[in-house]
């Protein structure tokens, strides 16, 4: 009798979670709240802040056009190459800054990691599809734009289980 | 980029309607109108309020609405209807539709996701014809050395015998049966006895590895788990006296067969299960051993074919189930009598008073009896969805155990109590209750 | 084997009675390998594994990046686990450096690796669901795993590829209350996998049919090589955390799932079990963590290592994971293997297949915990 | 036995600090049979490599077996040295069935011949199979195989594992095996 007492209680919990709540989060009405605002670097301590690894985020008026992210990702996925800008920056007198393959680039950070500048960030922007590949090379003024994100869903615990709520 | 040709006009497009509405409205005139005065003359009329229905009597209904409720009452009465819409059909089809959109709505309830959410804006209930619609526009590709009329014939031949078991069905008191045949159940079994045989004949003409053995599996599993079906069903058989499915729902007025062969009714509703290649016992479409067992190599609406085959085949048995076992469409009568008001006078409804006297096409206890019916089978469907979220499939040497030691076993067990009870003179045809 | 054909190529007699079935590499029961399996009606008589559908030649790419370079790439092997498959590179580059990895960030390893871990059996306990047939296995791991891979990504940055572990400790530290969000995810996690239990586990249709195949038995396992869940099911009780700790799982108190049986049924329970005692785990961990500290030590940019080899293994979700380093004084190194837990249960398929149904074969085949990109490498 | 100046560096810098107490009675038993035929190259804690002549290796390998009660292979590697003419073969063995061997990898290592023209299985890369000592190194020989062309004698299924069946470049973990752009 094992085999009906345990083929009943498989179709009772069947039954029960009817009831529990669903957990799928509706992705492109609802966007998970990712943490702080992405991965950053703190090259003094060595030690990274933690944030979504995501898009990058280029800040002009600290990059020294060193190379140094490009050099990082030649044996990760070579998706930094460095360009020329048309902008006249002190610290930048080779003006060549880096811009980015998403077609190659997998989000790992370490250009973030090799940069001693604080010039290169990451976002909690993910989602970077377009309809050429070209679209997928990020110059560096596209690169400094600062993403808008709304993300607020955030994973819920209750008495009828758990949510995206 | 643009999903568009691209020289589209939107002027061309217009006048390729345009184009096709002028020469749809010639080829009707012309055609449409002389093909229905000459199928008119072959067809034999039903006679309306003491007249014959000629095509002028047709048309001059037209003009009044009242007219036309014998011309409906008439159409009901009519074999066409009982095969097409009521108990045949459609009817089945309809509930066959709903049962896959329950199943993918229920299932995901259980899994706690969502299923169809987003096709038809509420709970995505326009998932299914969108799914139809995705069959019909594709491809169909028959393999090489495929067989190709067996192969091509094999759905349509499933659908047909599901519909044929659906003939045999009585859905409501008053003959609403499609066949009302005195050998009803032996000939459910007949009709059932043909689905190992097209299974086999589609999986071996498809001339691929993985369909021909789903389809000696299915073989070997319908096969063996007919006779407990066929001997669960004997139980009933013996107290009722007869094998007319509605003489076998009258008889169980007012106890359900149900509680007097509870063995009866599990082991049929197991053999069941397993006839309907429905987990736990879907083994000729175990996708992870035989990619899609006999399946394999339908596709676009071959493939559909067989679905809508198999989902009128799911609520066939379920009927079976409730007829034999659940009173069929007997229950208290909770249908509210229509208003005398109705039959004499007509609606009333708001402003506008339309005078339809004899309005309401069926009757309360027809009406009744339907929904008891669908409430039933509804009830029973729900309980072979089920197992789908519940159990795993088993396998095929623990499959034919089942079918041959155990179930069989139980259902002599169920053929004797069902033979004491006829010997002792509780039940049957001369019984206490 | 003729002796005209070069080797590695053979002609081979077919029999009229035997079905040659190739199951995979677009088979919805192989996953990325094929599985030549010849089957008598539904017997099989032989069954010939052929992996490498998804060889991408990681130890030769690793032969020509430096140190750090080498980390987001080797975690590609299973990139579920990738805090894990990570780990043993990370200890060999530490040994071979000379590096001191802080206390927190050791213990936040331990974190990551048994968070992964769950993360990983619940991908591959999803498979097996699948693969038995059972929809509702398939879908609530893919649904819970859910969880976790929250609490990775608030940690990590990342939902999958995490590339969190360097040589000298973790990327960065975790965020704020990390440790109260952790623990009340874990703790809905474990109440969760709980019920598993009543739809899957003690499910008697499961049990009926996959107790008693594909029995390895212990001499087998041990002669076979086999390793983690593999081999804890069937009687021998060898777990690398408790065997030989790393970092701090000497503090922590690791109870070894063993059961003796050795059949599938076993195979796929212990790592439900382990997923349970991972909770433990990560709760124990929370509560002795350092409340603040250094997590990674400075590197110069392209370290070196010396004249010299180390050979580290720790226990991923798929057992013993071995990573051989040999350097020879450059910033990258000479000769870098993976030594794998699903390559090592590979070897197990041909004998534990032959003379099963070949409905057992989905059940005896995922239930050796077998990852194939891993194996590929 | 010949060894490089390479490989005794290792062992030079372990032979300043007291040898780890348990890892030297195996290496000593093992010394105490094969004498001058196996050289130890490094003794460290639960990690000992110990390099063997090709045609000795099954001699060292039933004994390691059957007297140490290392059971099971981990992990075989080749490693490709083009400038000492040598393709190293290392085997880590493990245990089981002994728990005070749990933690403890012994490293086999044996080289053989290497050509720089190679014709897998049918030039002088060959080497005994451990098959029938250690059962477990049966699809490690033939990864290493392939990947190296060391052809391995005695071994039944010397077929193509991971790679493509009509590979015919050089085995790609060679050194003279270059990846584009590197």
């Amino acid at each position: 009798m094992g085999t009906a007492t345990g083929i009943i209680k498989a179709l009772n919990s069947g039954i029960k979670h009817l009831a529990v709540k669903r957990f799928t989060l509706r992705y492109p009405e609802q966007k998970l709240k990712l943490i702080g605002d992405g991965y950053q670097y703190d090259p003094t301590s060595g030690v990274g802040i933690a944030g979504y690894k995501g898009r990058h985020m280029l800040f002009h008026d600290k990059c020294t056009g060193c190379q140094l992210c490009a050099i990082a990702c030649e044996g990760v996925a070579e998706a930094i190459a460095m360009v020329k800008v048309q902008e006249d920056w002190k610290q930048n007198k080779k003006a060549i800054m880096p811009q980015i393959d998403y077609g190659k680039c997998v989000f790992c950070g370490l250009c973030v990691d090799a940069c001693p500048f604080y010039a290169l960030y990451m976002t909690n922007d993910y989602e970077l599809s377009s309809f050429t590949k070209e679209g997928l090379i990020y110059t560096p003024a596209q690169l400094q734009v600062k993403p808008e994100v709304q993300q607020d869903a955030e994973i819920v615990f209750d008495k009828r289980g758990a949510t995206h709520g | 980029m643009s999903a568009l040709a691209p020289k589209f006009r939107f002027s061309y497009f217009i006048k390729s309607i345009l184009d096709n509405l002028f020469w749809i409205i010639i080829l009707l005139t012309l055609t449409g109108i002389p093909l229905v005065m000459i199928l008119l003359f072959y067809l034999e009329l039903p006679v309306i309020g003491g007249k014959l229905l000629d095509p002028y009597l047709a048309f001059t209904t037209l003009a009044d609405p009242s007219r036309q409720i014998p011309l409906l009452k008439s159409l009901l009465q009519t074999e066409f209807f009982r095969i097409a819409v009521f108990p045949g059909f459609g009817f089945a089809a309809l509930i066959a539709a709903g049962t896959i959109f329950v199943e993918r709505k229920m299932l995901a309830k259980l899994q706690l996701r969502v299923g169809p959410f987003y096709c038809g804006k509420v709970e995505g209930i326009l998932q299914l014809m969108s799914d139809g619609i995705k069959l019909l526009s594709k491809e169909i590709i028959i393999p090489a050395k495929a067989d190709k009329p067996i192969f091509w014939a094999a759905p349509v031949l499933f659908v047909a015998t599901a519909a044929a078991f659906i003939a045999l069905i009585p859905a409501a008191g008053g003959g609403w049966v499609v066949a009302d045949v005195d050998v009803g159940l032996i000939a459910v079994f007949a009709v059932i006895g043909f689905f190992p045989v097209i299974t086999v004949l589609s999986s071996w003409s498809a001339n691929s590895k993985f369909p021909f053995i789903g389809g000696i599996r299915a073989l070997h599993q319908m096969v063996s788990f007919e006779i407990p079906l066929i001997l669960s069903g004997l139980g009933v058989v013996i107290l009722t006296g007869t094998l007319n499915l509605t003489e076998i729902v009258e008889s169980q007025d007012p106890y359900w067969w149900i509680i007097f062969l509870p063995i009866g009714a599990i082991v049929f509703f197991i053999a069941m299960l397993a006839e309907l290649e429905r987990i736990p016992f879907d083994l000729p479409e175990a996708e992870s051993e035989i990619v899609a067992g006999w399946l394999t190599e339908f596709s676009g609406m071959m493939y559909g074919l067989v679905q809508l085959g198999s989902y009128l085949k799911l609520y066939a048995f379920a009927a079976l189930f409730v007829v034999l076992f659940l009173g069929g469409w007997s229950g208290p009568q909770i249908w509210p009598p229509f208003p005398e008001e109705i039959i004499t006078e007509g609606i009333q409804m708001g402003p506008i008073n339309a005078q339809f006297p004899g309005l309401p096409l069926l009757d309360q206890q027809m009406l009744n009896d339907v929904l008891w019916f669908v409430v039933k089978v509804v009830g029973v469907i729900f309980f072979i969805l089920l197992p789908r979220g519940v159990f795993p499939r088993v396998r095929i040497d623990l499959l034919l155990h089942i079918g041959w030691y155990k179930l069989i076993g139980l259902a002599f067990v169920n053929i004797f109590i069902a033979l004491g009870l006829l010997y002792a003179g509780v039940l049957g045809p001369e019984g206490i209750l | 084997m003729t002796t005209q054909l070069p080797p590695g190529l053979q002609i081979e007699k077919v029999d009229e009675k035997i079905m040659t079935l190739n199951v995979g590499p677009q088979h919805p029961g192989s996953g990325h390998m094929r599985l030549i399996v010849k089957v008598d009606g539904d017997y099989i008589v032989s069954c010939d594994p052929d992996p490498g559908y998804v060889h991408r030649g990681e130890e030769k790419m690793a032969e020509h990046r430096n140190y750090i370079t080498n980390i987001p790439h080797l975690e590609r092997p299973v990139i579920h686990d990738s805090c894990n498959i990570l780990y043993p590179y990370c200890l060999g580059v530490e040994e071979l450096l000379g590096l001191e990895v802080p206390e927190r960030a050791k213990y936040i390893r331990v974190i990551a690796a048994e968070l992964n871990r769950c993360v990983y059996t619940q991908y591959w306990l999803a498979i097996y669901g699948i693969f038995l047939g059972h929809s509702t296995m398939f879908m609530w791991p893919a649904g819970d795993r859910e969880l976790l891979i929250d609490a990775l990504e608030k940690m990590t940055g990342a939902r999958v590829t995490h590339a969190y572990f360097v040589p000298g400790g973790i990327r960065n530290d975790v965020p704020a209350n990390f440790e109260e969000m952790c623990l009340r995810r874990v703790n809905y996690f474990e109440k969760r996998i709980k019920e598993y239990a009543d739809i899957f586990y003690d499910n008697p249709i499961l049990i009926s049919r996959t107790e008693g195949s594909g029995v390895l038995s212990r001499n087998d396992a041990i002669r076979l090589g086999t390793t983690g869940s593999t081999l804890r099911a069937s009687g021998v009780d060898f777990d690398v955390r408790t065997k030989e700790p790393y970092d701090v799982y000497d503090e922590l108190d690791i109870k070894t799932n063993v059961l003796k049986a050795g059949d599938s049924y076993a195979r796929s329970k212990i790592p439900w079990l382990d997923m349970l005692e991972s909770c433990n785990i990560i709760r124990q961990a929370l509560q002795k963590m350092p409340k603040s500290g250094s997590v990674r030590v400075k590197l110069k940019p392209n370290p070196k290592g010396g004249n010299d080899e180390v050979y580290k293994r720790v226990e991923s979700g798929r057992g013993a994971l071995g990573c051989y380093i040999v350097s020879r004084s450059k910033p990258e190194p000479y000769r870098l293997k993976m030594s794998v837990g699903s390559f090592r249960n590979l070897i197990c398929l041909p004998y534990l297949l032959k003379g099963e149904k070949l409905g057992n074969m989905p059940a005896v085949y995922w239930s050796l915990n077998y990852w194939p990109v891993e194996a590929d490498r | 036995m010949s060894t490089t100046p390479e490989q005794t560096k290792p062992v030079a810098k372990a032979e300043t600090k007291e040898l780890p107490k348990f890892e030297k009675s195996i290496t000593d038993k093992l010394e105490a049979k094969f004498a001058s035929k196996v050289a130890i190259e490094f003794v460290k804690p639960t990690r000992i490599r110990v390099k063997v002549a090709k045609e000795d290796i099954l001699d060292v390998a039933k004994f390691i077996r059957d007297e140490l009660h290392f059971d099971h292979a981990e992990s075989v590697t080749g490693v490709d040295y083009p400038d000492k003419k040598e393709i190293e073969v290392v085997y880590h063995l493990g245990s089981y069935t002994d728990p005070e061997l749990a933690k403890q990898i012994l490293a086999l290592a044996t080289g053989v011949p290497r050509e720089d023209d190679p014709n897998p299985g049918n030039d002088s890369t060959k080497l005994a199979s451990l098959r029938d000592i250690f059962y477990s190194v049966e699809f490690h020989e033939r990864e290493c195989f392939e990947m190296l062309g060391v052809y391995f004698e005695g071994h039944p299924d010397n077929r193509r594992l991971l790679l493509p069946e009509d590979w015919s470049d050089l085995p790609p973990l060679r050194k003279d095996f270059k990846l584009k752009g590197r």
